[in-house]
Formats: C-alpha cells, structure tokens, sequence
C-alpha cells in the first residue's frame, strides 16, 4: 500500500522530536550528577528510560491514532507519548518534579498520564496490557470504535499478564493491539535468553489471532502493519500482536554500564538510524525537499526547548502537597 | 433505624445483590466482572439473580485470569466505566495484587488526581468450614496496609447493602471484603446474624464509619464481622455476669475510624481487639497502637489482642478451632482482664 | 504401539480403584450432612473435588513414572495421587483430619503431598506448573533422567503461571510434561466461554514445544501421548503439553446444584465410560478373562475399604499440634 | 567483635555475595536466579561477580517471570535444592506473592513438616533516590504479616553477610530484604554506613534477633534499615543536648525479638518506633502493640510512631522526603516526647 505524503512526514517530524527530547534528557539527566554519577542526585532523579533508537514502533501506529484512542505503555514510554500527542510541556515538566507536570510531581517518567489523549503508562513490566484490554473493552460496550494498544518491550511477553489479557481480548474479540519492542534486551538479557520462540508474532496462534512482524526496525513497514491491524480492530476483527524488530542506542538506563554488550554492537545499530533513512527515502521520492525537513525540524525541536524551557522555570510543588489526591473524598 | 420495621429480611448475600442491581439499573456504566458470577450467582452469592437481569454483556463470567480480568476493570474504570470486579477468594490476591496495589490503588495518586478509578473489587472472606489453608483467610491488613484503597468489611445484611451501595457510587477504589458465613448461604452454618432486616429501597451507609454494635462501660471490644457476631455473643454472656462490654464493629479498616474507637475507650478503659486475621502485623496491633498514642493514659489494663496466632490456617476442626477467636475466648479473655487487675 | 498386557491391566484396575475412592467419598462426605447439607459439617468437611470420570488422564501418564519422577497436581488430585501411588491410608486419613494423615490433619483434601512417591497438589489454580518446572530443573542439575507432570484442568490454561511456565520449560529445554484434562468446565465456566481456542495442545508453539491432543477420553491414547512425551523428556527433547478430553460427572466440587448443566449430560457422559470401555477391550482382546479382572476390581476396592477403615479409627491430632510445623526450628 | 579488627572493609553488596559465594562453594546444591544476576551481577549487586565464578548453570538469568521462576525455586526445594531467588524490587511482589505467601510459606505447615523448603528470597528494597511510587518501597510488614516465612532486613555489612549465611544456612524459606541504600553501590548516595568491616572467613549471625545499636537510658527507638542509620544519626544530636537514646536495630521482623525491646523500654519507659514502610497496619502498630500488651505499665509517655504517612511514594524530591523519616524528624519528635511529659 502507499503511504500518504503528510502521513510520512509526521512520522519523521515525530520520531526527529522524540529523538531531540531524548538527547536533550541524556544531558539534562547528567545536570547534578557529575563528576560523581548519583542516581538520586540532580534536576531530573531517579530511573530514566530513553528510547532513542526506538522511534519507528511508536510513530508507525501512532499515525492511525486519534485522541480517542487509548495508548498504555511501559517504563520506557516517552516516544510513545510524544507520538500520541501528550502535553509535552506538562510531561516534561513531571520528570523534573514539577507542580506544572502531568501529576503535579507525583507520578515521575514511568508514571505519565494525560487523559486529554487517554495515554498512561506504568513501570511494572506487562502491566499495561490488561487495561489496555480495559479500555477495548469500553470501546466495545459504548460503541465508539476506539482502539486501545499496548506497547510493551520483548521482556514482557514472558510475563504472565501478557497471556491472560491476550486471552481476554481474543475471547472477547476486542480492538486491542499489542506492540511488542524487540530491542534485544530486558535489561541485560538478551532475547535468547529469555524467550523460548525466535518471534514472538508466532505466540498470535495460541489465542487465535493475527500475528505481524516487522523487522528491521522500518517505520514504513511499521505503518502499514499497523493499518493492517487497526483496520482488523476498527472493523470488529479482533486483536493483533505487533513484533518490531527495534534498536536500543542506550543503556537499559541512564548510567547502565552496559557490560553486557559487545563494543561495537550499538554503533552498527547507530549507522542504520531509521531517521536517517527515512530522510534519504523522502528525499530520494522527491516527497518534499531537504529545506522544507529543515525548517520543520528546527521547528519541533524549538517545541521542545521550549517544554525544557517551561519545566526548568516551574516551581516545585509544596512539601505537603503529598498527602492530597489520595483519595477523592476522603 | 436498623431496628425498626422488621418485615423485610434478607441474607448479607441477597442483600449484596440488591444493591449491585440498584446501581446497575441506574447507571448502564456499572457492570460486574468475575469467575461465575453468571449463571452460578457467585460461588458465595453475591451476584444472585443479575444474569438474569442484566444479561452476559453486563454481567461477565471470565477465564481464571485475575490479573487480566482485575486489570481489565481498571482499564475500563479509567476510562470512566463502573466496574464491579470479584476475587473470588481473598485467597487468591497473590495472582493480582500488582494490579489491585500497584495500579487501582495508586493510580490516581500516581496520576495526581487527573485520573479516577471508580470501582470496586469485592472479594469473599474467612474460614471456620475447614477449607484449609488457601481458602479461609480474611488478610483484612494485606489490604489495609496498602495505601490507595479505601477497604470495608460490613458485617449486617444491613450494611452490607448500604455500603455496597456506597462503594459503587465511590469515586475511590473500594475493596468490599464480604464474610462467606455472613452472606447467608444455604449450604453453609445457618447463623441469625446472617439475616437481617434491609430495607427495599436504595440507600447508603457511610464507608469509613464504626459502629457501636452494642453499649457497655467495663471494657471495649473492638471486632469485624464473625468477629463482631462472637464479640456481641460474648458481651451477652459477660452481661450476665454484670460486666458490661462495648462492642464496636470496624466495619472500615481504611479510612480508620479512630474517634469512635477512642471515645469508647475514654469511656471504658480496658480494650481488647479481636480479628480473624493473622495477629502479628495486623488490626489488632494498628487499633492498639492507635491506643497506645493517643489515649495511654485512659487505660487501666494492658490492651489485649486476640487472632489468628501467625500460622496458617489448619485443616482438621480441631485444629482449626483452636486458631480462629470465639466467643467463649472472648468472654475467657475479658475475665481475666478483668481480674488480672 | 502396542501396549503391554501389564500395564494394560494396571490402568484398568487403577481405574477402578480411584473411581471407587471417589464413589466412597461421596458417601462419606455426606455423612453428617443430611438433611441439611452444610459443608463444613460432616466426618469430612470442607471443600471436595471428585474426579469421577478423569481417570484415563491420571493412568494414562503416570504408567510411565516411577517414585523418582515427581508429579504436581491442582484442587482435583485423588486420581493422580491414586495413580502416583501415595499411600491410600495416610492420604485417607488427611482428608479425615486425622493426626495419621500425610499432614497430621494440617493439609486436608487439597493439600496432599508424599515426598516418598514425589507427589504434591495445591488449591490455587495453575499454581503447580511452575513446581514441576523446578523439579525438573532439579532433574537436569542432578542428571536423575527423572521428569516432572503437571497436572491441570482447562480452565487453567488461562492462567498466567501457565505461560511463564511453559516458557521456562521450553528455554531450559526440561523434561515438563503438563497434562490439561479438559472436561468442559472451570467450575461453572464452559471451555469456549474462557479458552481463545478451542484445544490448547494449539499453545504449544507459543513456546516451540510439542503439543500433543487426546480425544474421547481414551486411555490407551492417553497412555501413547504420553509414552511419546516422557521419552521426549528423558531423552532431553524438552517438555510437551498434552489435553486430553476428559469428562466430569460430577459437580465442580460436592454440593454442587450444576445449574450451568444441561439435564442429560452427565448421563450421556457415562454411557461412554472409559472403565467401562476399557474392560470390553481387554475382554474382546483376550487379555484376560472376566474372573481374573473380577477378582482384581475386589482387590484393589479392599485396599481402598481399608484406607477408609484406618481413617475412621485414627484419632484427631490435639489442638495445640496447631501451633507445630511451621519451622524447623523456630 | 564487629568492632574488633577493622581492616577488611566491605560494601553491603559485596558482602552479601562474599557469603552466598561460600556457601555456593561448600554446597552444589546451593544456586542462583533471577533477572539479571549473571553478567550484570543483579541490579543492586546482591551478585557481583558470581556469574564469573560458578557459571551460568548455577547463576542464572531469567525471563521476567517471577511467578514462573520464584516457583520453580519452590519446586526445586521441594526435591532438597537450595535455589536462592531475587524478587529485583520487592515493590514487584505483587506478580508473585502467590507462590511466595500461599506456597512458600505454606507448605511446610500444610505438609505437617515433611516437605521442607530451604530457600531465600532476596529483594531489593527502600527509597529516597526519586524512583517514585513503584520503585521505591519496603513492603516490611506486607511480608512479616503472613505467617511462615522468616523476614529479615539487615542494616550492615557484617549483618549482611552473617545473616545471609544464616539464611542459606537455614532449612526454613527465608525472605532476605536488603536496602538498595545499605548496598555501598557506586552510583547511589554514598553512606558511611554502607561501608563495613566484614571478616573474609564464613560466620553466621542469627536470624530473629534485634540488636542494641546504641545504649541509653532516655528513650527507646526501634527502628530497622535506613531508619537505624537516621535513629543513630539523631541520637548522636540529642546525646549533645543531654538525651541518651537507645537505639535498636530491629534486624528481623520475623521471628520478632520481643525480648530485646521490651527490656529496653523497661529501662527508657518512652518508645519511638521509625520505619521506612506505610504507618498503618505496620512495622510501627505491632511493635508499639506489643509494649503496649506487655510493658503498659513501664511506659512514661505515650508511644509514638514515624512512617510513610499512608501515601505511595511521589516521585518529586521534595515530596519524597515529606513522606520519609529522616534523622531530623527522628530528633524533633524526641524532643516532643520528653517535653509533653
Ligand atoms: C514485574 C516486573 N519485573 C521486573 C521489573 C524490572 N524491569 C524493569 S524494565 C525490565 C526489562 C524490560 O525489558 P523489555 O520488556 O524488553 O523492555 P525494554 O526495557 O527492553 O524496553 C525489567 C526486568 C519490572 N519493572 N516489573
Ligand atoms: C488463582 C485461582 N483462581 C480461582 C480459583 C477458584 N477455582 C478453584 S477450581 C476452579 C476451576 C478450575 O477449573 P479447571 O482448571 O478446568 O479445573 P477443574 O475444576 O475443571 O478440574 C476455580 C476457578 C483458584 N482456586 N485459584
Ligand atoms: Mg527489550
Ligand atoms: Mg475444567
């Protein structure tokens, strides 16, 4: 199938945005902890999960989304968020602890939640997938043709959760699709280690339902799976589980030494960038020309210094602010 | 209020029922989700009757998947959805709890408020029909101690519809603990306590509030549920013996209802607690400890604490009966309270 | 292939003496509950699960273990502790409560466990296949060439311990068998309103494993399903799961009213009985004849009187036994 | 002794797997699971560099399945193994607390002691580096209430190690919690107590007996982990005002060394308790619950009790540190203490 021109375009401008807050985070993450690296010291603490490199699996789907859509991912969830269109200001300034974030400082990068394009995420891996099947189930009982999708990393289909809620979304025939990140690696595990299937698209079978592999971590290719399995869900097809093939450019975590890869690993992965490609793609078609990429490059990334910009400038939330939002009436 | 009118009785379990279909009819984004909670009612009852009124779309019987079905609810509760979800067994929490504690409870805090779960996890409780040791706890402080979720344990017919009630119109999770022998089963011990009068119409009881179940000047019981009904048992027979007892029914574990416990033991100076959960880590030790920060220097005698004795819960009856508190250890226990003195 | 007359006659008479354990059981766990039944009165309280009609799944497997083999097995457990060889007189005596029991009356029906004979059961739906997943483990660390049966119904399929299980097994390459007896329903839950698919050797290449599947409750398929699959294990081919489709003639547990149940079917369910079935083969065969398996069916149904006999005069354990067993040394 | 000779200095990490390295070494039978223990030698060192010395096949990776991989611990046990097994955060307990609480823990009871389960499972827990409401919590009390599983939770190095010898040592499932704070790691807080003499030779230090950290005769803390690190550190600053408090590091919640405590607070007659888990229905409840049923008569003042005020854990820092005692609190509400009186 053939892709739109402004579909294609969203996606490089949105995986060159995802990409510019990643790397704008690798340093602002490092402000504070250096020379001496401390988790817990600096503007921005705590764990932080960058998805540089990842960009393709959120962008491809993400395209056949709209705000009424629901999107559940995991620890590791900013390229998601920012392909589905969360605040970007106010999710920035949560991973700085400010009273201006998403959560008013509460939740932190594993925990974003905007409503307002129903996205959430959590750091319990595979978590996610059962309120994805939540919301599907909701779309089912209102009738609103909404889908819901759960991204979730290769680790997360060895966990429990993920075969009950595939189970639940098959029995049930929801418009569910599952996203499955093969960055070949939970952590330090690799793949092999962990997964006793080469694929995991091939675990579709054991629920009855259509299993797509993507590899080489291509976001064409990622976009027209993704059509494929909306359609299915929007039309009352039922589920689909999504495998890409995808690269991880960092550590598991910021400050993960990464004794666990070989040299050279990720700098062959760097030199088959997918926003590299991409780029040469829509220039080699002759889609639009390199100045129009420019600008709008330069655009997105003023949007994202502007979001830096705003969480740096907000102010902390009260101390006692803790005790509140616990409940809704207490 | 409860007293009067004594017409119209009902078992805790039809009580239960009631009330879900109440809201039910009110509200189409109220809907129940559980293993066989269709055409079986609930394997302790508690939803009788609803398949036939509101049919497989809103009544759902699932696979054995707590983690997918109890995730699945919180997924529909965030996107404003009702859902009332069953554990059958509190038993069984350890196949779910990252999504009963980790998510329905935190959610909405992890979330600052911009996200709300209205739902309700009702789960079956306690033991004393040699069910062994998977399948007749109550871990009433499992719970409690989680912060997130308010958690109720009512213990009348009446209360168990008023605070169904309340729970299903709750914006917070609620989890509605439900005691198997207080829902009035017939293939289970036939207990008066297990019917009472409820009245028709839809109304509710505050979740959070303790109640004086009966007066008493000599000494404070505090108890919930089977508890409750041994503690009340109890105070009749030490009633006889002029040694008056007040006994306050938890009914709410979270939020804690500290005034009504505290005020009792202004007035008595003596408390005991009673659970049919493990003792160490517990209620007990939370409602003594409440004791013994703000209201030291109102007692005349140590606090006292009975429950389960931190193993887990024996097959044979006799063994079974020599962990679970009864009223004969209540009234034993108050005794010599009373003369250690 | 062709099975041995021994071992042909083995799974007859272990037939007959499970389905006259449960017969009995059903009796006895009536007394003291009439006329009004209360589960919690009785000689034998408390939740029972009868496995009338499963017992080609119990025989069929397990006349290929020996005591070093270890067999973990769910709420239903009679048939397969009958078949594993766990002494009928202890096991008879825990569901009595008595202080002879396996357990000293801590455990009761569902919490059996003969470390002589390696047998285990649990309450907790699916719990066990991640035990048998260690036993095998222990298998492969020790070079016993001992393999480790699951045991579970249908319904637990479903459950995530099944995926996370199946999935070790498989990576491991260990000798796991995990045996689905499929006998329609998880309590009051048919199979198709729980199950995605319609027979769950179908999940096996969800783990790149065999999937073997066993119709009509037949035991002499379940005995080849089964020969296949140990040999796999003992040879070091990694695990299998079997289904055989089984039928229940009772209730999920005693007390039971089965509305859910259409009348007529429990009838047409034993009008097929695998006993009954099994017997005609070996008399059409010749094996035997009718006196030789007569006076086997009065054997083994003594032992079992006899296990009931020990049961009744054994005493209860005191009450303060409640308070030992929880360490080794406290 | 633990004064004496202070030459080997040791991070709690690295003593921590000095003694599961022995006893690997003296037992075949003794190994390893858990995500990420091999090469990355578990996320909060429990397992450096064992992976080098006994190979994959008895330190071993796992898939993220802790239902499936902490049971297959279970299971090995069963046939005589001592599978040691890490739960990476204990905040992750609630996709596994089934096998740990209703397996585990059971089935040596409910087999009458002829199944004997001699395995540890080791968790990560603690707070206050920002890693908000899923990352960062103890869960003390979620495992010390449910009865067949020793729960310990050292504070130092040598305790680290003696009791993790204890604990493989042992014949009874044994949940072995260790502070992320307390592990000495390079790219956490760096803490002197983090740091400590450990001898090179295999010693072991009882499980279930609380310790005498500080002596003095004002005011008794309990305390355990992080919360004796900040008790000492207060302690120190009252002693400058003239207030000599006893501090006791808990150590193990499970068996409870009642003893300990309650002869101190036969000395102090005034109790704090400090714990890093949530207030209610806590650490805090059933030691102030205990003094209060067995030394009433001791106390001078009213028990009082420091906790996570029954909040998960936000994630902004100054949040975070609203919600955690610290050695400032510790020492502000002494004060308080002795002046109501
Ligand atoms: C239930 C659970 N177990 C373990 C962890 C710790 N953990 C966080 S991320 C992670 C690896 C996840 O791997 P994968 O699913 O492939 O996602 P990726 O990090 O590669 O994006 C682990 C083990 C967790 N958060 N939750
Ligand atoms: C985790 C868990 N959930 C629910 C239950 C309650 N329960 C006990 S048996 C059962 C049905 C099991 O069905 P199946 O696996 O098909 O076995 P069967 O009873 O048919 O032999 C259920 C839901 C349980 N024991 N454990
Ligand atoms: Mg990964
Ligand atoms: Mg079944």
């Amino acid at each position: 199938m053939s892709i739109p021109k402004e579909q294609i375009l969203w996606m490089y401008e949105t995986m060159v945005k995802s990409r510019y807050f990643e790397e704008t985070m690798e340093e602002v993450y490092m402000e504070g902890k250096t020379p001496v690296f401390n988790i817990g010291a600096g503007i921005v603490p705590g764990e932080m999960h960058l998805s540089n490199g990842q960009e393709p699996a959120a962008v491809g789907i993400c395209a056949h989304l709209t705000d009424q859509d629901v999107v559940s991912s995991p620890h590791r969830p900013h390229h998601h968020a920012i392909a589905k269109g969360v605040d970007l200001k106010k999710m920035t300034a949560e991973m700085f602890g400010k009273k201006t974030g998403l959560s008013k400082g509460k939740g932190g990068h594993m925990h974003l939640f905007d409503p307002d394009v129903k996205f959430a995420c959590s750091g319990i891996v595979a978590s996610g997938i059962p309120h994805a099947v939540g919301a599907a189930l909701t779309a089912k009982k209102r009738k609103t043709n909404a889908v819901a999708v759960a991204f979730i990393g290769e680790g997360a289909a060895n966990a429990g959760a993920f075969h009950e809620s595939l189970n639940l979304a098959s029995l049930w025939n929801l418009p569910v699709i599952v996203v499955i990140e093969d960055n070949k690696y939970g952590i330090s595990v690799p793949k092999d280690v962990a997964t006793a299937v080469d694929w995991n698209d091939l675990r579709a079978g054991a629920y009855g339902i259509v299993g797509e592999r993507v590899e080489d971590n291509d976001p064409l290719e990622m976009y027209r799976a993704s059509d494929r399995a909306v359609n299915r869900a929007r039309n009352g097809e039922g589920p689909t589980i999504i495998e890409i093939e995808t690269y991880r450019y960092l550590g598991h975590f910021q400050g993960d030494a990464e004794i666990y890869r070989d040299d050279g690993e990720v700098s062959k992965l760097r030199e088959n960038d997918p926003i590299v490609r991409l780029k040469d793609y829509i220039l080699s078609k002759g889609i639009v020309n390199e100045e129009y990429l420019n600008e709008r490059e330069r655009y997105v990334k003023s949007l994202v210094d502007e979001a830096y910009e705003y969480a740096r400038e907000s102010e902390y939330p009260d101390p006692e602010d803790a005790l509140e939002d616990l409940f809704v009436h207490s | 209020m409860e007293t009067a009118n004594k017409q119209r009785l009902l078992t805790g379990n039809k009580a239960m029922a009631e009330a879900i279909a109440k809201e039910m009819e009110k509200n189409e984004e109220v809907f129940v989700m559980g293993e066989d909670v269709g055409a079986y009612g609930g394997i302790f009852g508690s939803t009788e009757g609803l398949l036939e009124k509101f049919g497989p779309d809103r009544i759902m019987d699932t696979p054995i998947s707590e983690t997918g079905f109890i995730g699945a609810a919180i997924g529909a509760a965030q996107e404003g959805m009702r859902p009332i979800v069953e554990l059958m067994f509190v038993d069984f929490f350890g196949v779910c709890m990252d999504q009963i504690y980790n998510h329905m409870a935190k959610i909405p805090y992890m979330s600052g408020g911009n996200v709300k779960l209205p739902m309700v996890l009702m789960t079956a409780v306690g033991g004393e029909y040699n069910d062994a040791a998977q399948h007749s706890q109550t871990l009433y402080a499992t719970f409690a101690h989680l912060p997130g979720m308010k958690v109720v344990a009512p213990t009348t017919p009446y209360d168990l519809k008023g605070m169904m009630t309340s729970a299903i119109q709750e914006d917070d999770p609620v989890v509605f603990m439900f005691h198997k022998t207080l829902q009035g089963l017939g293939w289970m011990d036939q207990l008066d306590a297990s019917v009472g009068h409820v009245p028709e119409e839809s109304y509710t009881v505050p979740l959070g509030k303790a109640k004086v179940a009966r007066e008493g000047s000599d000494v404070t019981i505090v108890s919930i549920q089977m508890m409750t009904v041994y503690a009340l048992e109890a105070a009749e027979k030490l009633a006889e013996e002029g040694i008056h007892a007040e006994v306050i029914d938890l009914r709410s574990l979270v939020p804690l209802d500290k005034e009504t416990i505290l005020n009792s033991v202004e007035k008595t100076h003596r408390l005991l607690v009673v659970d049919e959960d493990y003792l160490s880590y517990g209620m007990t030790a939370e409602i003594s400890a409440v004791v013994a920060e703000e209201a030291l220097y109102e007692l005349d005698s140590p606090i006292k604490r009975l429950a389960i004795p931190d193993v887990p819960i024996p097959y044979s009856r006799p063994l079974e009966q020599f962990v679970v508190p009864s009223a004969e250890k209540i009234y034993q226990e108050v005794k010599q309270m009373l003369t250690d003195e």
